[in-house]
């Protein structure tokens, strides 16, 4: 399976104005940069720099990271919301990869 | 080592202009016990637990190998294909390959049958992430990760009155604790006894103390942490003889069906939650 | 009498080693499969690469330890016999008794990967000479350990063990007494978890006689 | 590769490679404050602790590979601009920063981050009116398992 693989997770429903826990599991190495034990070589870092998070289309969160961040980083946060919509995750790392994921939630 | 540490802080505290505060100090210098520190690392698995599970990933992983492996066909028990609940009422005695298997070696028996697979071949396909960190994903990690987590929910029920599986019980209880090689343990050396006890940092659960074999196994395959993959029981079997300094574990043994039986059947009546997390 | 005192001592120290290991397990019911059974179920799950085959044999004391659950249910004739065994292999090193390089034990003592073969598709050479101590035991303040074994902090002072006397035949016999377990923890703990690093080879005479430096010398951190 | 090996190449790597040597020149920072400064245009002494923001983390960690953190503040999220998180003694300090809008409701962050070595972790708020707010937590890193 590929790297940028992810998971969003978002309450089905929820009341208007209600604040909802959006979570994120994204597959990823998140390597710093190393040397190769055998040959000395440094191996470039690679892992995700930023991620954003858009509501229908608006953007809400932007997180910029760097290898400090866990491999297969799992990420949380909050949003307010007022109607039913789609919320939407994109995210990109160091080497031009850059993936997308949507989830619904139905506001009452 | 300590005042190395407290000698840093007050480093770092006196160039920061004493941002630090006294807090900073408080907890540096007073010595937790082990069992307060047992208690946190406790605390850190909890918290760790929170939100998604990395290893869930697996699961959609499993989904499609199930597929591209023709595994739709394999019976685990409650008939080809049946998937829900099923990992909960393993091992199990199966008439058609005439022994007792576990989920994992049930597998196995299915990818040679309906996949084409030779056994080295599904040797290989099982150790593909063996030793390997970073960014591993195999597809039967994920078969087992689908599978388990289809019995999410569902209480572990194996049936020990079945002569074939209790037999293979008490087969794994003597194993269990069996002592061998050159450095005499056994499982039990590490997991039985009442008295609470740790190994490094990590608390070790014990099969004497009620409930902690249920804990143990119904959170299998978990996600470690510090390899970045589900480790899937034969795999735990693998590392802990790998520590016990035995001989290597071949995965889908009678060795490991052994400790499956006995362990599983500790466990009767735990619910199943893949899966679990850890360092 | 210096003996008995000796003795004494040891088991004072050592008693936590025993309360810690009276688990209470229920009493084994009569054994519904044969030995020979359980044996080959268990091989045919390790690698049957000849040169592990020294790995799975099982000798006499094990074969003991294996029938029960903890100590507190052997018989009295099978903690003797495991005592025997045990006690009759140690080896000690070629001058005798003697306080060893605290320095050298601890590196012994420090190293986690004795005998251990270093990942899958493995090699069986040890990657290290090494006990792995730390696994089981609190020895240096403020190095993290585990508590499988008793707390070993000041380990040495609670022996007593100065530098004024260091070269006493008291301390002579301590240092024996420490040798012994260490060599062959069975020879003092019939089938303690702790395992038999001298009697297995996973260390020679003189490398023990160095880790009880370690634990018992004024010196050694771990008596700071 | 060795398993063991690995992990103390990697944490050599993070630690020896991504950085310069951890000697401070007389009049130099350190490596924290440095990348404060030039993150947030201040000084590290400059910032204030506040009881607004709640940094929660394990007071152990059984493993310095993936610490859980979670971030939280009663400050109104309209007054907030972003979040900043370091770890005082990683080769590369800073984890992570999140900016806010007030959609997100409140002030909320979770994740997971990677400790070399037992340290402070720090969660920094820059507010919309330029100033700053800061929760500091120790974390010790410590070793689980059989080695």
């Amino acid at each position: 399976m590929a790297v940028g693989t992810g998971i969003l997770r978002v309450p089905k429903e929820a009341k208007k104005g209600e604040i909802v826990r959006v979570q994120m599991v994204i597959t990823h190495p998140m390597t710093p940069p190393r040397k190769d034990p055998q040959t000395g070589q440094t191996i470039p870092a690679y892992h995700l720099t930023k991620l954003d998070l858009f509501f229908n289309d608006k953007l809400v969160s932007t997180v910029n990271m760097g290898a400090g961040v866990s491999a297969n980083p799992f990420m949380a946060l909050t949003l307010k919301v007022e109607e039913s919509g789609i919320v939407k995750i994109v995210y990109e790392d160091n080497k031009g990869g850059k993936w997308e994921r949507t989830a619904e939630i139905k506001v009452s | 080592m300590r005042k190395k540490v407290v000698l840093g802080v007050f480093t770092v505290g006196a160039l920061v202009g004493g941002i630090l505060s006294t807090k900073a100090f408080a907890q540096t210098d007073r010595e937790l016990t082990p069992e307060e520190e047992m208690r946190l690392v406790q605390e850190f698995n909890r918290m760790l637990a929170e939100g998604v599970n990395p290893g869930e990933i697996w699961y959609e992983v499993g989904k499609a190998a199930i597929k591209k492996y023709n595994l739709d066909k394999c019976d685990l028990g409650l008939g080809p294909g049946v998937f829900k609940g099923a990992a909960a009422q393993l091992p199990r005695y199966f008439a058609d390959a005439g022994k007792v298997m576990d989920l994992e070696t049930r597998v196995g028996w299915c990818l040679q049958k309906y996949a084409g697979m030779t056994q080295e071949q599904v040797l290989k396909f099982v150790r593909e992430c063996w030793g390997k960190t970073g960014n591993c994903v195999s597809e039967y990690d994920g078969i087992i990760m689908y599978l388990t987590m289809e019995s999410n929910g569902h209480k572990i029920n194996v049936n020990l009155k079945d002569p074939h599986v209790k037999k293979m019980f008490e087969i794994g209880k003597q194993i269990y604790y069996a002592r061998l090689g050159p450095w005499d343990f056994n499982c039990a050396t590490c997991h039985a006894g009442t008295k609470e006890v740790r190994i490094r940092a990590t608390r070790l659960w014990s099969a004497d103390r009620p409930g902690e074999a249920g804990q143990a196994v119904s959170i299998f395959p978990k996600y470690l942490v510090r390899w970045g993959l589900p480790m899937t029981m034969h795999y735990r079997y693998a590392e802990c003889i790998r520590q016990m300094r035995w001989p290597e574990f071949i995965p889908h043994s009678d060795l490991g069906v052994a400790l499956s039986t006995y362990l599983y059947g500790l466990a009767n009546g735990t619910e199943i939650k893949a899966p679990g997390i850890g360092r | 009498m210096k003996k008995g005192l000796i003795l004494t001592g040891l088991f004072v120290l050592v008693a936590g080693v025993v309360q810690a290991q009276q688990k209470k397990v229920q009493p084994k019911k009569e054994q519904a499969v044969k030995q020979e059974e359980v044996m080959q179920v268990l091989k045919s799950g390790l690698s049957s690469d000849p040169r592990f085959a020294w790995k799975i044999k099982q000798d006499e004391a094990q074969r003991i330890c294996s029938q029960y659950p903890s100590r507190e249910e052997m018989p009295a004739s099978a903690v003797q016999k495991v005592i025997q065994l045990s006690q009759a292999e140690i080896k000690y090193p070629q001058w005798g008794i003697y306080m060893g390089d605290w320095k050298e034990g601890k590196k012994l003592v420090d190293s986690p990967r004795g005998g251990r073969y270093a990942s899958y598709g493995f090699s069986d050479e040890p990657t290290d000479k090494g006990g792995n101590c730390y696994a089981c035991h609190l020895i240096e303040k403020g190095q993290p350990g585990g508590t499988m074994g008793p707390n070993l902090y000041q380990y040495g002072k609670r022996w007593g063990i100065t530098k004024e006397n260091l070269n006493s035949p008291e301390t002579i016999e301590k240092i024996k007494a420490v040798y012994n377990i260490v060599y062959n923890s069975w020879s003092a703990f019939p089938c303690s978890s702790m395992p038999r690093f001298g009697y297995h080879g996973v260390f020679s005479p003189e490398d023990v006689a160095n880790i009880v430096a370690f634990l018992l010398h004024p010196d050694s951190p771990v008596n700071k | 590769m060795d398993r063991r090996k690995f992990l103390i190449l990697s944490v050599a790597a993070v630690v020896g490679l991504t950085m310069v040597p951890t000697f401070r020149p007389a009049f130099g920072a350190t490596k924290l404050e440095e990348e404060i400064q030039k993150r947030l245009g201040v000084q590290l002494s400059q910032i204030k602790e506040s009881a607004d923001i709640k940094l929660t983390a394990p007071t152990i960690a059984e493993s310095g590979a993936n610490v859980p953190i979670t971030v939280e503040a009663t400050i109104p999220v309209d007054k907030v601009e972003k979040l900043y998180i370091f770890v005082d003694k990683n080769p590369v300090p800073w984890i992570a920063d999140v900016s806010f809008t007030p959609m997100n409701g409140q002030v909320y962050f979770s994740t997971r981050i990677k400790m070399g070595e037992t340290s402070n972790v720090r969660a920094i708020l820059k507010l919309k009116d330029g100033s700053y707010v800061m929760a500091t937590k120790e974390v010790k890193v410590t070793a689980g398992g059989c080695g």
